[in-house]
């Protein structure tokens, strides 16, 4: 499970103040990716920096045993990883984590926060779009955010969006957890079903905590099961280092610790213990 | 997975007193879990034993997150020793360990004497059977206990048992009055004197010096100008520390007569070669095993090669070259 | 040459007791030679201050080479205070100094407390005559001592006078008795506990405390199966050891009323708000100067848009926020 | 003087396992050059390694702002110089150090030592050799070393040169000592000049420190003076740290240090206190 893969394509897509990039490796990881997952890549020979970094899994191809990865250029990591080029192997560790759960009927609201769309992309790949049906909303800083992040790839999925921007560039203007609350609000469900018969609406989040919290407390409201994917630092990614943990309440009302990188970085919205600071 | 015996009479067997390896690689608390999460990568049969994370008397949920922080060629963390506690580790965990082909080494972590009193003689019941004439492996139980000394101690205001030398011996005469297992004695480098620390700890008892736990650090983000670990503070490892470990070890090589397990930043074969001719007798990975799940055996290939080519027949014979005077 | 004072209004002045500086940034002894060597690339003169290589009363060659080894993202130096001794540098460097228009900083080291007690009383007798009003610059003479107490006592078994509060205590008040100036006293981070050490100078009379020294640390070469350095150990500088330094500039700061210069790793702007984040109410560039010799520059620019952006319109505004509790 | 350079050539010459890079930077450096100077490189952004990297300047084109350096791959810091790439900026300090003397007539014995010889490189080239009589015992590990070290660019400059090599695959088997001694044992100069008449022959070596030291010996009981180019771990590189010092033996007797970056890399044979252990 120690993979070297090999890059396909590494290079910057959108504008290049964005710094979004698509990596596609060809390897091992495909075979048994699931969405959800990440990869834990090595960006450098150094020591510094020191970690690997760990990258959601968003498009996934068996056949062409390849795997697509966006990631934003947000440190030195990042930024090493974009030096690396076509052709060179790569070491990454996965797939790794638990990942989403993958309905085969009813519905999917999906909620992204910014770069957290990533991993949903390989949840719509993946979804029978005919037994499910699926809406995803979508928010970020502003257009050009947006459409850097693959938008495109986006609309070509054909599923049902709607998109938010803090400057109103495009769509609605505001939060994304905005959007969610007025489309629980219609007297339809998302995907145009009575909400009384709404018994297989689920949803799944993934972005920033603060938006997560809020998005769990709205789907919570509603009775919609939630599932958040969360981020946390991590050092070894499989589950040895108790760097990277989540505060969850178990059902005997104790707090526990879950490790975001073995257990997650997927977990149910309602169990996740959103203000414990212990 | 590596080929790392090739050549049939190299003897990597390790002694550490009475407790016997089959090589000198070993992983370090905190850094494999119990053994299993790195199973995909790098079977534990192949190691000379690893250790398993800090146990305490009762359950622990550790520090809040962030636990950790990179730092230049260096890893903080504050995990703040979140474990399922004694009886937990007992029922679920230590018959999975037996599973593993390996000699387990168990750390104990305590806040008291008490607690340390405690750790031993409970974990005395679970003693491998053959740890003083078979080499330990195969075997199922317990191989040797680490003694994490770097804890705070409660009673006397939080200063960490390890950074006293009259507090590190009481913690290890303790033990060594709970226990017959070997006993590796933890050492902590946030210390003035290494030295004065390992003779402590051998009046103490202890049959083995295991050095160095992590240096005391903190990073603090510019942006919201809070240090970056919840705990505040948090242990520093990795290749940033290895100059201040191999000194160590070198010190206390020369302090006293104790057989070395030797960690801290170490890395490749190469690290490993360096710690072993400083004096140590194994070897621990710790964070390398995050950077590359294959690094313990790696490690184990190349040492047997850097010997082997030197022509030397046994691994022991690197042991503390680095003090020949001429 | 950079631009590193936009706003006219933005207050570099630093205060560190009696002894005020233009702005925060100096350079740290032993990294920045007799200050002539960097000015082909950064004028002294913009500095806050430059401290210079560690004086003891006689020359001294200093230890054989090697003197250096790379460690990840360190160096080990085994230097040994090689130095041209009192009355050479009184002669030929001290009035070069004066030209340079900045405040020198004059680093004192001994293997005695009579040692110490001739270095403070002859460098006093060239204190410069402004240094507790006006800002210290552009004028002639020495502005403070930095007194390195991690030189081996000779007449105490070698055990350095940094490592023991009595020691250190001691070599202060025998500056103190000996000098007007400023007294800086320069902590080893290689200590248990440097809140103590921090009290310990305080008594004895400091004026200011900088720290870290160098960790010590050792390097083997596995070629050869013996130490890099000549010299066997030596100090631990660079990036690695910053995470070390800021927690004991945090724990300084908690410890004693004193104004801090924090140094070890400090290396880029960022670094600098770090520690002054942490408690330093200046900040002194040491192994960054090999690496970059506009470092100084630069991380003056980065203090002063950082804290313009946030609106602080003093560097002092800085000082020790990462405390705030809430 | 704290400088960029352009990267106009960086590229493997030779046989690839001898790991000998050309490498070329237009810039200031060029400028002010001198033969036996270097320049002090960094090699990347990260921390790991920390320390420049020291490199002779092997030649100089004033005309084209560019100098030209020669290295071999050791570890890490000339393994990260090798990515590279043409057009890219380095950041070099230098010229540094105090470089060789230029004799302007007489002649001139050059000694070097396996990749000793690439400071010689730029000695030659700026030496009048319709005033100078130039000679080069050049000694390497074989053949392929040889060549790999631009041995073509040797035979282009013109200059009278013999060689040897340790497995004796191209010229003398031996070592370059042994040609320099049967080089003084003739009757003539190596130039053809009666040695008697030699008041005016200097020498200039390059290589280990163990192969300096012999030729220092041989050339000062031959009488003839000597300047040795010197190697040492540089932190600063230009006279700060005090961390590459040299032992030298002052007129009185005494001993002292200089640095190697600064009053060197070049010393004067017999100043050099070669079993100074202090
Ligand atoms: C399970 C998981 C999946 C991820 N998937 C993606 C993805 O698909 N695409 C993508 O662009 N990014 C993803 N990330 C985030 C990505 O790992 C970080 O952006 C990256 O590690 C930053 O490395 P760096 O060296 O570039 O930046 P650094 O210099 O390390 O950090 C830059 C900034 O990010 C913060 N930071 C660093 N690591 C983390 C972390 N793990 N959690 C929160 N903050 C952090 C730092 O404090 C700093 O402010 C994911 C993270 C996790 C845990
Ligand atoms: C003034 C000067 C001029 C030089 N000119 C050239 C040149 O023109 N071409 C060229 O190829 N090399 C030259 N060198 C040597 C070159 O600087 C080293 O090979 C290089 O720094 C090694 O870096 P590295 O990271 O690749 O290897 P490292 O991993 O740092 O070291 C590889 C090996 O070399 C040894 N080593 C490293 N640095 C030095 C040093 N400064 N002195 C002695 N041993 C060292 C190490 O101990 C190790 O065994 C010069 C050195 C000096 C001091
Ligand atoms: C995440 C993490 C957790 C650790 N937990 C423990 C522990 O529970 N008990 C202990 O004695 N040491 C613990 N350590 C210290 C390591 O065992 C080791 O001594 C130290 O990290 C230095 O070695 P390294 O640089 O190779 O990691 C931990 C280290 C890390 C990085
Ligand atoms: C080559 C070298 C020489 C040094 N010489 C001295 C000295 O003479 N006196 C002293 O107090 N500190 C000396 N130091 C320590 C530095 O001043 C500084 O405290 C230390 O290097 C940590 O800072 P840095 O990591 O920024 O270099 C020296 C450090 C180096 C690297
Ligand atoms: S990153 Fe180590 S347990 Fe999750
Ligand atoms: S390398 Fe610093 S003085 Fe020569």
């Amino acid at each position: 499970m120690y993979l070297q893969e090999r890059v396909v394509e590494n290079r910057l897509i959108g504008y290049p103040d964005q710094g979004i990039y698509k990596l596609v490796l060809y390897g091992q990881v495909a075979k048994s990716a699931k969405p959800g997952q990440f990869v834990h890549i090595q960006v450098s020979d150094t020591y510094d920096p020191l970690l690997r970094r760990p990258l959601s899994i968003a498009g996934i191809d068996q056949d062409r045993e390849e795997v697509t990865i966006y990631y934003r250029v947000a440190g030195k990591g990042t930024d090493l990883l974009t030096r690396i080029s076509v052709n060179e192997q790569v070491s990454a560790l996965g797939p790794l984590g638990t990942g989403f759960t993958i309905p085969h009927t009813g519905e999917l609201l999906l909620i992204a926060g910014g770069i957290g769309v990533f991993p949903l992309y390989s949840l719509i790949q993946v979804l029978s779009t005919a037994k499910v049906s699926v809406k995803l909303l979508w928010g970020g800083e502003n257009q050009e955010f947006l459409e850097s992040a693959d938008f495109n790839y986006l609309k070509y999925l054909g599923v049902d969006y709607e998109v938010s921007t803090l400057d109103g560039s495009l769509g609605y203007q505001g939060l994304v957890t905005d959007l969610l609350e007025k489309e629980l609000k219609t007297s339809k469900t998302p995907t145009g079903k009575e909400i009384k018969s709404a018994r297989l609406l689920r949803a799944a989040a993934c972005g920033p905590r603060g938006m997560l919290k809020a998005v769990t407390a709205i789907c919570l409201k509603n009775d919609i099961p939630v599932e958040v994917s969360l981020e946390e630092r991590m050092a070894c990614g499989i589950g040895a280092c108790l760097g990277c943990v989540c505060t969850v309440r178990g059902k005997d009302g104790n707090l526990k610790r879950k490790r975001v990188c073995k257990e997650g970085p997927v977990f149910d919205g309602e169990e996740v213990a959103w203000d414990a600071e212990v | 997975m590596q080929k790392f015996n090739g050549m049939q009479d190299f003897d990597f067997t390790t002694r550490l007193g009475d407790l016997i390896l089959k090589n000198p690689v070993i992983t370090s608390s905190g850094t494999y879990g119990f053994g299993e999460e790195y199973t995909d990568y790098c079977s534990p049969a192949y190691l000379g034993a690893i250790t398993v994370k800090g146990i305490t008397p009762l359950p622990r949920l550790g520090n809040p997150v962030p636990r950790l922080a990179e730092t230049p060629s260096g890893l903080l963390n504050s995990v703040g020793l979140e474990n399922p506690g004694l009886e937990d580790f007992l029922r679920s965990y230590l018959p999975k360990l037996s599973n593993l082909h390996t000699a387990v080494i168990v750390n104990i972590s305590g806040f008291s004497l008490e607690d340390y009193a405690l750790l031993a003689s409970a974990l005395q019941d679970y003693a491998s059977p053959n740890n003083s004439t078979n080499i330990t492996s195969n075997s199922s139980g317990i191989a040797a206990l680490e003694v994490n000394i770097s804890c705070p101690n409660i009673k006397h205001g939080g200063m960490a048992f390890g950074t006293n030398p009259k507090n590190a011996e009481e913690v290890i005469a303790v033990v060594r009055k709970n226990t017959n297992l070997p006993i590796i004695a933890k050492l902590s480098p946030n210390v003035t004197d290494i030295a004065e620390m390992a003779k402590a700890v051998e009046s103490g008892g202890a049959d083995i010096i295991s050095l160095i736990n992590t240096l005391l650090g903190m990073s603090i983000d510019i942006q919201t100008q809070k240090p970056i670990l919840a705990n505040k503070m948090g242990g520093l490892s990795g290749p940033a520390v290895r100059p201040v470990a191999v000194r160590m070890v070198y010190q206390v090589y020369q302090a006293v007569p104790l057989p070395i397990i030797g960690m801290g930043g170490l890395t490749t074969w190469q690290d490993a070669v360096e710690f072993m001719l400083a004096g140590a007798s194994a070897v621990s990975v710790g964070t390398a095993n995050f950077l590359n799940p294959l690094a313990p055996l790696e490690i184990l290939s190349g040492l047997e090669e850097y010997c082997t080519q030197r022509g030397y027949n046994s691994i022991r014979k690197l042991v503390g070259l680095a003090h020949r005077t001429c």
